[in-house]
């Protein structure tokens, strides 16, 4: 059964490169941010694969917290500042 | 089996996280470059998880993922696209040779590159050397062997509460002197501008998520990968939230003053407090008695984490608050 | 009586706190603090004199699973030098940040910056070292930006990328060092260390991150614009007491920890580059147009005096001539720091009354702050270390040393830089006594104007004296 | 039985994680990739994380996954939306 | 000495190198403060890489500590830095 865990976390990290050459090649920067993110997907699933391979619950914590703020960094990256900080 | 599988998946994350490395450091866009960075960041932890480093992986998820990806995207937001704070900036007298020349002259170029190689070379040897010989393994069995008399049981705390809980407190310190420098240098960055009904959905549950996430992570550490540092960054993480959602409240006394010190001191402070009551109890400094050692480090990590968090934020939001009453 | 160990890192910490919680009374704070500390300082001076070296295990935990403070007479005698220094500027900066918000900013990042010293002086433990060092470093970068000034903010940034990159190295050599023998305590290092691929390696890196936050020539690039730029207590702080703190690192390693590993030729390399900062910073000072500009010139040259050291301690067998060359090294860094954070404690005095300080335009600075005029002259005195000076007794050692190791090209170093000193130091001194008519109202000695005063008279006639005790107490070793 | 389960809905997802990819590679513009790869990864990881939890059969683990889910859901949409802000920003110029 | 050691372990040299290369060589200084980040990477990995000691064996502990230590220091650093460039780049503009 664990090789099936194994095929998963193959063809998981396939998924990934598939993710980076999107992020490395752009051309825009929303199509890259929007790629880091599926690579943060992508990374949940295997910290999950990996949690159970390795029978390390933890891994499951870490997993949440990627899932967590995974709409923080695309906030920061759409977030517009006001123009004057008094207002 | 397990082994020829894992080196599979072994090589595709090297080979990523190198890449990723080589695309940050190498690209000619800053705001591209801190895309990289993210993307490398989550590849990393990825990396801790497979080598059991749990503990290492939740902080840098949290601090990768929430902190330091926000840090970076608003600093390159300062500018308009494309144009960058450069070495342009420093033209003094002394340096009368144009810096960003000497840097793009290829004769430099290739020094550096030959030092650089110079540097993974001597690296590498040596520590090929390291790992062939037999592992040394004292100060792991000895931190095992110690274990049971240190108060918790996830070994990463009590190494870092415990047996080199000096090392944590002077890091507390830098939190601190981290962000009384950015307090001298600066007021805070514009806010933004009030996220829209999707966002807001979001930030609405997110926060008091994050919140309970920290204060698992926190009570958690004690037995299982967790602790102050994670719960900190966490709770920061729901701070840049607010903040990056146009809340006016982001969670900091920001209209006073000396409330808002009290919380970036409580650290530090109750760490030196409690080591200091050790040495008044005829201890040795920061030596608890065992029987306590579980509930006095749980007290100064409670305490750390709302420092480590205001810090963070701080960092986030990039100097002294205004003080909002005032208008 | 060990708790003094632990009481120099947690006074200052302490101070740096309540400095903050209480701003309104935080002057009061950090004067008390930084008498206490000094007072611990002095108290450990004495008690590593007569019993011995230190050590202070934290936590009960034994060294190596826990971290060490360890104190012997370098290190004791470094951080008294700290603490006086420290506490005279402490003095100094109350009345120099004459604002309220500026010294309620600058209190509790001076008082972490001691923190952090104390801290790097007495641990005796390397990952612990780098944490040490990251607070020295960002605590210095914080200050040295504090004046707002553009000029101030780069070289401040600059200053940070250096430092960030310097204690990166040293992390990489402290972390080829765990894997290759398991241990961060340096006690333990020291005796299972062995020359071979893992201890050159590591070596090779620290040395180079801490040669970086040295200054040492060519790296001292960052070094004039930082300490020119910065507030003066904070430029006095810097050039005496930071570029020292990783230097006496560089010591430990070379002279101690890895003493049985370390290649003479590097020794000599390392003695090749002294040798050229000595030239080149002393030269730099003579061409300066701003005094300050000229004291951190100066500090790159007497930085390379120091270095000049090394390969004459490695020629040297264990003996007489090496206790002396390694008591001349001592009292050289020592006499430096006292005489360098003086000068600029003078030269702030006089940037401030005459809001300049170009030396091309100091003419009557000597009729109008004799007391601070006179405080350059000793400060002078030791930089260019006629005697009395410690610094004279330190370049004699020098001397000696090359002439019993037969290493001739110091001598023409040392020579050529003590002229090159004699010649900056009087440019400064005549254009100050330059023609002026005497001021009417009659010239008083400030506050502000002692603690350079007392600094460079310990330099001068303190250390010179003081010879003999320090050489005793550098037999209190590790 | 149940191992059978697991095997299809693990492929299953799996595949929709590769869809997704290969979708955000081949697609034209950000608008379709975005589309695409949301509603692909989110139900991908939806199947495999059924898959994990029948896998393990712990209840309070199959919360922590559901958990885990739910996050993933809300900040993907909310991130794409963002991005896709964000982009039509940038094209009309503002 | 594992595989994984090798591959690990030389990527962290590898990253430690191009890092320093960049931190040397780069103009823009946001990028030379990711390059220092990277670098500081490259170091944690080595640490993290000899603290493993294969999939069934506990791995040491005291480097996973040492690395959240230089985790946070280097967060610390960089925000300083940050607040430090942007400071810069206002005068800048203001020019």
């Amino acid at each position: 059964m664990s090789e099936l865990l194994f095929v998963c976390l193959a063809g998981l990290m396939l998924s990934l490169l598939l993710g980076l050459i999107r992020v490395l090649r752009g051309p825009e920067a929303g199509d890259r941010m929007m790629a880091a993110q599926l690579i943060g997907t992508t990374g949940v699933g295997i910290l999950l694969l990996l949690s159970l391979l390795f029978n390390q619950p933890a891994l499951s914590d870490v997993a949440l917290i990627l899932a967590l703020l995974a709409a923080v960094a695309a906030a920061a990256f759409s977030g517009k500042q006001r123009e004057t900080s008094n207002d | 089996m397990i082994i020829t599988n894992m080196l599979f998946i072994d090589i595709l994350l090297v080979m990523s996280i190198l890449s990723l490395a080589w695309a940050t450091l190498t690209a000619t866009d800053v705001r591209r470059s801190v895309i990289f960075f993210i993307a490398f960041g989550l590849l990393v932890t990825l990396a801790w998880a497979r080598l059991q480093a749990p503990d290492v992986a939740l902080a840098e998820a949290a601090i990768g993922a929430g902190l330091s990806g926000a840090l970076l995207l608003t600093a390159v937001q300062l500018r308009p696209r494309g144009t960058l704070p450069s070495e342009a900036l420093d033209n003094e007298k002394q340096n009368r040779s144009n810096r960003a020349d000497l840097r793009s002259s290829a004769a430099i170029r290739w020094a550096v590159t030959l030092l650089c190689i110079v540097l993974a070379y001597i690296l590498i040897w040596a520590l090929l050397q390291a790992l062939s010989s037999q592992t040394n393994d004292n100060l792991a069995q000895s931190v095992n062997a110690n274990l049971a008399n240190s108060g918790v049981s996830n070994p990463v705390t009590a190494v870092l509460l415990n047996f080199r809980a000096y090392d944590t407190l002077l890091e507390l310190a830098v939190l601190l002197t981290a962000v009384l420098g950015i307090f001298a240098l600066s007021e805070e960055r514009a806010g933004y501008a009030p996220a829209g009904a999707v966002f807001n959905g979001l930030v609405s549950w997110l926060v008091p998520a994050l919140i309970l996430m920290a204060g698992y992570l926190l009570w958690v550490g004690a037995h299982a990968p967790g602790g102050a540092f994670q719960a900190g960054a966490i709770l920061a993480a729901a701070g840049v939230i607010l903040r990056l959602a146009g809340k006016p409240d982001i969670g900091l006394p920001v209209s006073s003053t000396s409330y808002l010190n009290i919380i970036l001191v409580i650290g530090s402070g109750l760490f030196l407090l409690v080591g200091l009551t050790m040495l008044a109890l005829g201890r040795p400094f920061l030596g608890y008695p065992e029987a306590m050692a579980g509930k006095l480090i749980l007290f100064i990590e409670t305490a750390a984490m709302i420092s480590i968090a205001a810090t963070l934020i701080l960092a986030f939001i990039g100097g002294r608050p205004h003080n909002r009453e005032d208008g | 009586m060990i708790d003094i160990l632990i009481w120099l890192v947690a006074l200052p910490l302490a101070g740096a706190l309540a400095a903050l919680l209480l701003p309104r009374y935080a002057t009061a704070i950090v004067i008390s603090t930084a008498i206490a500390t000094s007072i611990s300082a002095a108290a450990l001076l004495y008690a590593v004199a007569t019993h011995g070296v230190m050590l202070y295990e934290i936590g009960g935990w034994p060294a190596g699973l826990g971290i060490a403070l360890r104190a012997d007479g370098l290190a004791a005698l470094l951080l008294t030098m700290s603490a006086l220094v420290l506490l005279a500027s402490s003095i100094y900066a109350g009345a120099y940040f004459r604002e309220n918000l500026l010294r309620s900013r600058f209190w509790p990042l001076w008082l972490l910056l001691w923190t952090a010293l104390n801290a790097l002086l007495l641990s005796g433990d390397l990952f612990n070292l780098y944490v040490t060092l990251e607070l020295l470093g960002l605590s210095a970068v914080a200050l040295a930006s504090l004046a707002g000034k553009t000029a101030a903010m780069q070289a401040a940034l600059r200053y940070l990328l250096v430092g960030l990159l310097g204690s990166m190295l040293f992390l990489a050599g402290v972390t080829l060092i765990y894997a290759g023998y398991g241990t961060l305590d340096m006690a333990t290092l020291s005796r299972v260390v062995a020359a071979g691929p893992i201890a050159w390696s590591a070596l090779a890196l620290m040395t180079v991150g801490l040669l970086l936050k040295t200054a040492l020539f060519p790296l001292h690039f960052w070094l004039p614009p930082a300490h020119a730029s910065a507030p003066a207590p904070v430029s006095a702080v810097l050039s005496a007491l930071v570029v020292k703190a990783t230097f006496y690192l560089v010591m430990r390693l070379w002279l101690d920890i890895f003493s049985e590993v370390v290649i003479p030729q590097v020794a000599s390399l390392l003695g090749i580059l002294g040798a050229a900062a000595v030239l080149w910073g002393s030269w730099q000072a003579l061409r300066a147009e701003r005094l300050k500009l000229l004291a951190a010139y100066s500090t790159v040259a007497q930085l390379g005096y120091l270095f000049l050291f090394f390969p004459l301690l490695q020629a040297l067998p264990a003996g007489a001539a090496r206790d002396a060359a390694m008591g001349g090294l001592v009292i050289l860094a020592l006499s430096h720091g006292l005489a360098k954070s003086g000068l600029f404690l003078a030269i702030g005095i006089i940037q401030q009354r005459s809001g300049h300080d170009t030396i091309r335009d100091l003419d009557g600075t000597a009729q109008r702050l004799p007391a601070t005029t006179f405080a350059i002259a000793l400060s002078g005195t030791a930089l260019i270390g006629l005697p009395p000076s410690g610094a004279f007794l330190g370049k004699w050692h020098l001397l000696s040393a090359a002439f019993s190791a037969g290493q001739w090209l110091w001598i023409i170093v040392i020579m050529i830089g003590t002229l090159l000193a004699a010649a900056y130091t009087f440019r400064v001194l005549g254009h100050a006594f330059g023609q002026q008519p005497y001021p009417r109202h009659p010239v008083t000695i400030a506050i502000e104007e002692w603690p350079a005063l007392i600094l460079t008279a310990f330099a001068t006639i303190g250390l010179g004296l003081a010879g003999a005790p320090v050489w005793q107490l550098l037999k209190v070793s590790l | 039985m149940i191992d059978v389960i697991t095997l299809i809905l693990m492929t299953t997802g799996l595949i929709f994680f590769l869809c997704g990819s290969i979708g955000l590679l081949r697609l034209p513009d950000l608008y379709s990739r975005l589309h695409a790869l949301t509603k692909a990864d989110n139900l991908g990881l939806g199947l495999l994380l059924t898959g994990i939890a029948l896998y393990q059969q712990d209840l309070l683990f199959a919360l922590k996954l559901v958990l885990i889910w739910l996050a993933v859901l809300a900040a993907s949409s909310a991130s794409a939306y963002l991005i896709a802000q964000y982009a039509r920003r940038q094209e009309t110029g503002r | 000495m594992l595989t994984a050691h090798w591959l690990y372990g030389l990527s962290g040299c590898l990253i430690m190198a191009l890092g320093l290369r960049a931190v040397l060589l780069n103009d823009s200084l946001l990028q030379r403060i990711i390059a220092l980040n990277v670098m500081g990477t490259g170091v944690f990995m080595i640490l993290i890489t000899i603290a493993y000691r294969g999939p069934d064996a506990t791995p040491d502990p005291i480097p996973h500590a040492l690395v959240l230590t230089g985790i946070v220091v280097a967060v610390s650093a960089t925000a300083l830095a940050l607040t430090l460039i942007r400071r810069l780049t206002e005068e800048q503009d203001s020019d």
